[in-house]
């Protein structure tokens, strides 16, 4: 299992007749760092729902790796490698945290899920707890974990870090940081936690309106005030 | 002494084949979230075919069971993909409008195809006539449905809460979108849970067709009975439907022993009773 | 006096004891933060007081009176009011529906069945006014459903605010609000009448340690911590189950 | 920060959007009366048919309140329906009260009443409990309607209803004319409450519910009452068709109260749209129309073809008539939402 | 001119079969005599009434004589279905000839309403003296709790006592009654030496007939007593062997032995294509055309309800199902009654009429 790079080019989409995503184009090499920053709804979710082909799409391709998934449906892009973990967690409320993990594992053995109890050991004690009965913090430990499991090659994480306790934080972006560095995965993020998002990622792009409004290396955002002032609303 | 019991074989006979006539119904309503109120058509279409087959051409009643189940299947294969697949998720008042036409069209084929006269399976001599069973004798075919009752109510249970597939089809009924996104293929899984629920339903127009004989107005006569049970058991529940039969079935059984003229009555102020108790019906999932 | 006083609040589920002799007042004017590890009983606590879930003992008084046992409804008519981790919002609705709803609620005019709220000049103009606050006017009419998660959990905020409770309490009102936005959230909390009670759950350290006069931390249902924010950045414990590399970027900062 | 200027700009905005609603009210209500009156003059042979409808979409209407609003699945819906058209047979029949209106407000009293016991008992469930809680109450009203005999004519019906004219003037004569005028007069009233109950307080409270009641209840809001008020006014409503039916066609039979108009009335309601009102409206319309169409073309097979026309409707119109005439409307305005 | 004849009837639905015998009838009448009476050519207008719902009845009366301007009502199975539409007859100017509904109260509704059928107390009351005859003392009821059930009851318990037999118990049965086995045990616990059942044709009858045959009071020598509903010949192939040697009163079987019924039986298995659906109910259609046939030729094709009414009380003929009469007094059929049991004949189930009861009016009618 190794790393693809994701190829978007000239995307856009939205829901139903309303466009938000306009002529989005980027490229994520193997084994790259993606962070997607932006103000409130500029579209990023929407963004990283069309790659997993959840939206309307009006026009450009979605490439991952080799592999056209422009036309492919949500569990195709799944099962060719592509990795969503939606901002929404989308637990499955009816069924046991055990089952939620076990229907991220696609074709791999029930004992992989260890690998998951190892990342978030909260898990592990709630195992028989149902999905609707997790603290926010746990369910979204559990969405993440369900998704790295099934071995995406690329990692969409639309806000991972949202209420978890600062220490799991630290924990989840080691982790991320560690799949990425063996080249096991691309992941692109989400994160409204400028700071975490700009020390994990080494590319940034920022989106306005649907459109991409900067793009370039953490460092260069450091750089430019300006453009954090404009596009994100905060001096850090 | 004598009477109790007999009254409560006959209670538990009855509630086992309200079971494995509902049982389809279970699945495509409790699990699958699909408010299919053509189960009775699909049970009744079952139940034709064994009759044509039994009568017309002259096979043994376990061909014609399969017969009946395989045929109900294939014939509903394509309307699952063209009629059911755009209502899976949908409200279940559209579900309610699209089930309901699917039902006037298939007795309105089976009125034109059939005739309107009942339509009878003849049994197959071990199981025509009574059997003893020590403190009385009862119809063998009833014994036969509490069987198969007993051997489908385990299976589906195992599949359901014991298996991969069933965890991916509560999944993918609970949250399709994400279900895709992590690679079940939903559309896939659906055609088997339903092609499954319909084989059950054939499978019960069968058996049942001794208590509920086939005729074209089947599909709405018995849509009452079927959608009580089920709801009553519990969506999705497998234990819980067979559960509510039992119940249900001895509550009538004995009312109408007791006191026929209010037998409706009794049936249906349990129904009050045991919904009020357990708002999400005896063995309901909640959530 | 104190607005709000939990004695002794316990709770299990199953095995697992999410809440075990938990007891916090607040008095007016307070600003208190309940922080703590993910599955530590925050919002279960904020369940219990607010009577979303049962206790299996203790009391919770409100204003003095024993509400242990009333009713959510009853509580929030006495002004105790929660807002919701997991956004709980009507879809179909428009934001400027949302509030006004709650506003007619608040005025006892919810029960009307000839009337129209939009022919109610002073609930039109302090709905807008909340809703700007919140810079959500421009979708005050488009339906929830369709408005992005952030715009979502300002909304939520936005709504409890319209209820003008006497004690708040908020569960993780910033999670999934980008940092530009938190500020609305904050503006708005500074707007608050000085004499209300505030506990605020959340994990975003910058946000709580701007807000909080009073920290406490919660963690496998117990209180742990009860002091300044100045004293829990230093307290080994809370440190190691919960604050971790904040801390020590703090401690260098 | 907001002057008065803008103050009383918004003011006056808001109050013309009130307008506005008053105003698709009033087209609504025109375009009722232009089709009673097309129809009076097109086919006076049928009017009978046509008040039977109205007294039908009374049900919808109510069925729209309960389920479309407050989204409370039932399949008993006829026992409120039933209970008026009894509480009015019997009253006329029984107790020689044969004006129409006495009938009529008897009929809508009842129908409350039957709303506020089947709500007590139906809100108790969820989900698919509700929906069979539903089932037995109609089953149980049924089968109380089939035994009380000496009051309700059971299996045979209960005749005798003579219903006086109105205000001693008009009586109900062959043609049905004079009930069909009552019966269209009786709805535009009906369906104007009703748009403003919607709109109201009182309505978006419902929808809340609805959507989600544990919100509602963090507002402070009742939850349980608000719909066991609900319940009353879609009784009242639904009792006021049933009265109607007794009034126009003499006599009530025990299918007013049975699981089949229950669902039926469902039937005509998703056809038309939930949620809506004209909804309703149109489904009943649609669905009886249509259903007297080929059942006179073909009394034998018209099953099939009803069937076909509903299968049609979903795969293309989910939303229902309704939902496709927006469709319409919007494409028309140039697909802004 | 045109005469047009409107019939109401369940021509879909759970009774679908019943009304296709209404228009079995209708045409092997048209078949036998032709759509010309006089000078005037009758059309029929069917309307579809699948269950019994007298709101709809009503509309569908109305709209069939001043939207079609029918100029005679005929059909309608269902007793409320009747009722709905008596009212309108009087100040319609139409006639109404009942083709089936059974209940003797609807003669009282208009005096527009003439019944070629016959009412559940007509078939139920000559099983009394039946039963008495084949020295049974001791007899159990068992019927449908719905209208017609509890005529037959009544009939047959008035009957019985009457000739000296005692009532051990009289069962309701809920309309919808699957499983009949508890029925059965009470049955036998009643220690009745016959019982005396009554449920309206339709799938019931088979669970019934079947539960009586399982549950082993065939062999208990317990014999079972019903008007023909319950082995109307179009379930007889249903029913099967459980049925044999069941004893029913009713007034007419497809299997009567005349030359009016052979013709008849022909005409009318032609109509209805399947020969094996053909039972009661076309017999009462038949003689309705022929009723209305009579009034259209005593009224020279005029619209004169009354005049039309008048004339055929008192009409007598041989019906396909035996002599037949109008009863001046209430309009109802006099007819005999035969006594039939179910026997196998060359490999078909019949209803083997045993003995004839002549004559017989409705003892349910009460005069307003
Ligand atoms: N209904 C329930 N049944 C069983 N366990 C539950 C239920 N509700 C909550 N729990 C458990 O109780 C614990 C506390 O939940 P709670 O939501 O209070 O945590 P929290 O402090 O709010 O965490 P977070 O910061 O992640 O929101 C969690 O471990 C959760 O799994
Ligand atoms: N289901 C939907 N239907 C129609 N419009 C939608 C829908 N969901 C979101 N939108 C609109 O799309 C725009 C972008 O939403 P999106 O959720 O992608 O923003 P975002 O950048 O993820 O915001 P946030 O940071 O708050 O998550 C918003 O203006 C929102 O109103
Ligand atoms: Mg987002
Ligand atoms: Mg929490």
């Amino acid at each position: 299992m190794t790393a693809a790079p994701l190829d978007v080019h000239g995307l856009s989409a939205g829901y139903g007749p309303t466009r938000i995503i306009e002529d989005v184009t980027f490229h994520v090499p193997a084994g790259g760092r993606l962070a997607v920053l932006g103000r409130n709804g500029v579209g990023k979710t929407t963004l990283f729902a069309s790659i997993a082909g959840q939206t309307k799409r009006y026009a450009g391709h979605v490439t991952l790796g080799a592999l056209d998934i422009t036309a492919l449906d949500g569990s195709a892009r799944a099962l060719g490698g592509l990795g969503y973990v939606p901002q929404n967690r989308s637990i499955f409320q009816s069924l046991t945290v055990e089952e939620n993990l076990q229907v991220g594992l696609k074709s791999r053995p029930r004992s992989a899920i260890e690998e998951s109890y190892a990342m978030f050991p909260r898990l592990k004690e709630r195992r028989k707890n149902l999905g609707s009965q997790l603290s926010g913090g746990e369910q979204q430990m559990l969405a993440t974990a369900r998704t790295i499991l099934g071995q995406p090659t690329v990692l969409l994480l639309d806000e991972p870090l949202e209420g978890l306790a600062p220490v799991i934080c630290d924990e989840l972006m080691a982790a991320l940081t560690a799949l990425a560095a063996d080249r096991t995965t691309t992941i692109l993020l989400v994160e409204q936690r400028i700071k975490a998002a700009l020390d994990f990622a080494d590319d940034v792009i920022i989106l306005e309106r649907g459109r991409i409004a900067w793009q370039g290396t953490p460092a260069a955002l450091d750089a430019d005030q300006r453009v954090v002032e404009r596009l994100l609303g905060v001096g850090h | 002494m004598q009477t109790v019991l007999s009254i409560a074989a006959d209670a538990v006979a009855y509630g086992m084949v309200l079971f494995v006539i509902s049982i389809g119904l279970s699945v495509t309503m409790g699990l699958m979230k699909v408010v299919n109120l053509a189960h009775g058509a699909f049970a009744m279409m079952g139940g034709y075919i064994a009759a044509f087959a039994t009568h017309q051409l002259g096979v043994p009643f376990g061909v014609a069971i399969v017969a009946a189940v395989a045929g109900t299947v294939l014939a509903a294969i394509p309307v699952e993909r063209v009629l059911y697949r755009p209502i899976y998720g949908a409200p279940e008042l559209t579900q309610v409008l699209m089930t309901i036409g699917i039902t006037f069209v298939i007795i309105g084929i089976a009125n034109y195809a059939m005739g309107p006269s009942m339509k009878t399976i003849p049994l197959p001599t071990i199981l025509e006539g009574p059997v003893d069973i020590g403190f009385r004798s009862i119809a063998a075919h009833k014994l036969f449905a509490v069987a198969t009752g007993l051997v489908v109510a385990a299976a589906a249970w195992l599949v359901i809460e014991r298996t991969a597939f069933g965890v991916k089809l509560r999944a993918s009924v609970d949250n399709a979108t994400m279900a895709a996104a992590l690679g079940v293929r939903t559309k896939v899984v659906y055609a088997v849970s339903f092609a499954a629920a319909v084989g059950l339903a054939a499978l019960g127009g069968v058996v049942g067709a001794q208590l509920l004989p086939i005729e074209p107005y089947y599909a709405l006569r018995y849509m009452v009975t079927f959608l009580v049970v089920v709801s009553v058991g519990g969506a999705g529940s497998i234990p819980g439907a067979l559960l509510a039969c039992l119940l249900l079935g001895a509550v009538e059984t004995t009312g109408r022993y007791l006191m026929p003229e209010f037998g409706e009555f009794f049936f249906y102020l349990a129904v009050i009773a045991i919904v009020c108790v357990f708002p999400h019906g005896l063995l309901g999932r909640r959530g | 006096m104190s607005l709000l006083d939990v004695r002794q609040l316990r709770k299990r589920f199953g095995g697992l004891v999410v809440t075990r002799d938990v007891s916090i007042t607040l008095g007016k004017g307070d600003r208190v933060a309940l922080i703590g590890p993910n599955g530590a009983g925050k919002t279960t606590f904020v369940n219990l007081v607010t009577g979303h879930v049962r206790p299996d003992g203790g009391t919770v008084l409100l204003d003095g009176k024993d509400v242990t046992r009333a009713s959510p409804t009853a509580r929030v008519r006495a002004g105790l009011v929660r807002s919701f981790q997991v956004t709980r919002l009507f879809s179909e609705m428009t934001p400027e529906e949302h509030i006004a709803l709650a506003m007619l609620q608040r005025l006892g005019r919810s029960r009307r069945i000839f009337a129209d709220f939009r022919s109610m000049p002073d609930v039109v103009d302090e709905a807008d006014r909340i809703l700007s606050l919140f810079n959500l006017s421009g979708i005050a009419r488009v339906p929830v459903g369709a408005i992005a998660y952030g715009q979502q959990r300002l909304l939520e905020v936005a709504l409890v605010m319209a209820l003008k409770p006497k004690v708040l309490l908020l569960d993780e009102p910033a999670a999934g609000v980008p940092s530009a936005d938190i500020a609305l959230i904050e503006r708005a909390l500074a707007q608050l009448p000085a004499d209300l009670a505030v506990l605020m759950i959340d994990h975003d350290m910058d946000f709580v340690f701007r807000f909080a006069r009073k920290v406490i931390v919660l963690a496998a249902g117990g209180v742990i911590f009860d002091g300044t924010p100045q004293a829990v950045a230093a307290d080994a414990r809370v440190r190691q189950a919960y604050l971790g590399s904040y801390a020590d970027d703090r401690g260098t900062a | 920060m907001t002057t008065d200027a803008t103050v009383k700009a918004r003011n006056a905005a808001s109050l013309g959007r009130v307008r506005r609603s008053a105003a698709v009210d009033a087209t609504a209500v025109v375009i009722i009366l232009a089709a009673a009156a097309l129809l009076y003059v097109l086919f006076p042979g049928s009017l009978a048919l046509f008040t039977r409808m109205v007294a039908i979409m009374m049900l919808a209407l109510s069925l729209d309140l309960v389920t479309g609003f407050a989204g409370i699945a039932t399949l008993g819906h006829a026992a409120l329906f039933g209970a008026g058209a009894y509480a009015a047979g019997i009253l006329a029949s029984k107790f020689g009260f044969t004006d129409p209106f006495a009938m009529l407000g008897v009929g809508a009293v009842a129908g409350a009443l039957a709303g506020i016991v089947s709500s007590v008992v139906i809100l108790r469930g969820r989900g698919l409990g509700q929906l069979v809680l539903s089932i037995a109450i109609v089953q149980l009203a049924h089968e109380a309607a089939n035994k009380l005999s000496a009051w309700t004519g059971g299996s045979d019906g209960l005749s005798g209803i003579a219903p006086a004219p109105i205000f001693g003037l008009y009586r109900f004569d062959l043609w049905g004319r004079t009930a069909f005028i009552l019966a269209v007069a009786l709805l535009v009233v009906v369906f104007v409450l009703l748009r403003v109950i919607i709109r109201s307080p009182f309505g978006m409270l419902c929808r809340g519910i609805k959507q989600d009641p544990v919100r509602v209840r963090a507002m402070g809001a009742p939850v349980y009452g608000t719909l066991v008020k609900l319940y009353a006014i879609a009784g009242a409503v639904a009792g006021l068709g049933g009265a109607l039916s007794a009034v126009a066609t003499k006599v009530v039979g025990l299918d007013s109260l049975s699981f089949t108009l229950s669902a039926e009335a469902l039937v005509m309601l998703v056809l038309g749209g939930v949620g809506k009102l004209f909804g309703a409206l149109i489904g009943t319309f649609v669905f009886i129309w249509f259903e007297h169409l080929v059942a006179a073309i073909n009394p034998f097979h018209w099953l099939t073809i009803v069937g076909v026309m509903l299968i049609v409707v979903v795969l293309f119109e989910p939303r229902g008539l309704t939902g496709a005439a927006e469709a319409l409307w919007t494409r028309a305005r140039g697909g802004r939402r | 001119d045109t005469i047009k004849i409107g019939v109401v009837g369940p021509f879909s639905g759970p009774a679908a079969q019943q009304g296709r015998n209404f228009q079995a009838g209708i045409d092997a009448w048209l078949a036998l005599n032709g759509n010309k009476i006089g000078n005037d050519t009758i059309e029929i207008v069917y309307r579809d009434l699948p269950t019994a719902d007298p709101a709809k009845s009503a509309a569908l009366t109305r709209d069939l004589i001043v939207g079609e301007g029918v100029r005679y009502l005929a059909g309608y199975y269902y007793t409320p279905d009747a009722m709905a539409a008596a009212p309108i007859l009087v100040e319609g100017n139409v006639p109404m000839v009942v083709f089936n509904a059974a209940t003797s109260a609807i003669m009282n509704a208009s005096p527009y309403v003439v019944r070629t059928s016959f009412t559940t107390w007509q078939t139920s009351t000559p099983m009394a003296a039946v039963a008495r005859e084949r020295g049974i003392k001791k007899a159990i009821t068992v019927v449908t709790d719905y209208g017609p059930g509890v005529d037959a009851e009544s009939a047959f318990v008035k009957g019985f006592k009457d000739a000296g037999g005692e009532i051990v118990a009289s069962v309701r049965m809920p309309m919808n009654t699957n499983d009949f086995s508890p029925i059965m045990q009470r049955i036998k616990d009643s220690g009745a030496e016959a019982v005396f059942a009554f449920l309206p044709s339709g799938p019931a009858t088979l669970g019934f007939m079947k539960a009586f045959a399982e549950n082993g009071l065939k062999k208990a020598g317990i014999t079972l007593l019903a008007p023909g509903d319950l082995t109307q010949e179009s379930d007889l192939p249903a029913l099967g062997d459980s049925a044999l040697g069941t004893l029913t009163t009713f007034h007419y079987a497809v299997s009567h032995d005349s030359p009016e019924n052979k013709a008849f039986v022909a005409a009318a298995s032609k109509a209805i294509g399947d020969p094996a659906s053909l039972t009661f109910p076309a017999v009462g259609a038949y003689d309705g055309m022929y009723v209305i046939s009579k009034m259209i030729e005593a009224t020279k094709g005029k619209q004169d309800a009354k005049a039309a009414v008048e004339a055929v009380k008192g009409l007598s003929w041989i019906s396909p199902r035996g002599p037949v009469t109008i009863d001046p007094q209430n309009r109802h059929i006099t007819q005999n009654i035969y006594l039939r049991e179910v026997a196998s004949e060359n490999g078909k189930s019949i209803n083997k009429e045993i003995r004839t009861f002549e004559k017989q009016g409705d003892p349910g009618w009460k005069a307003p």
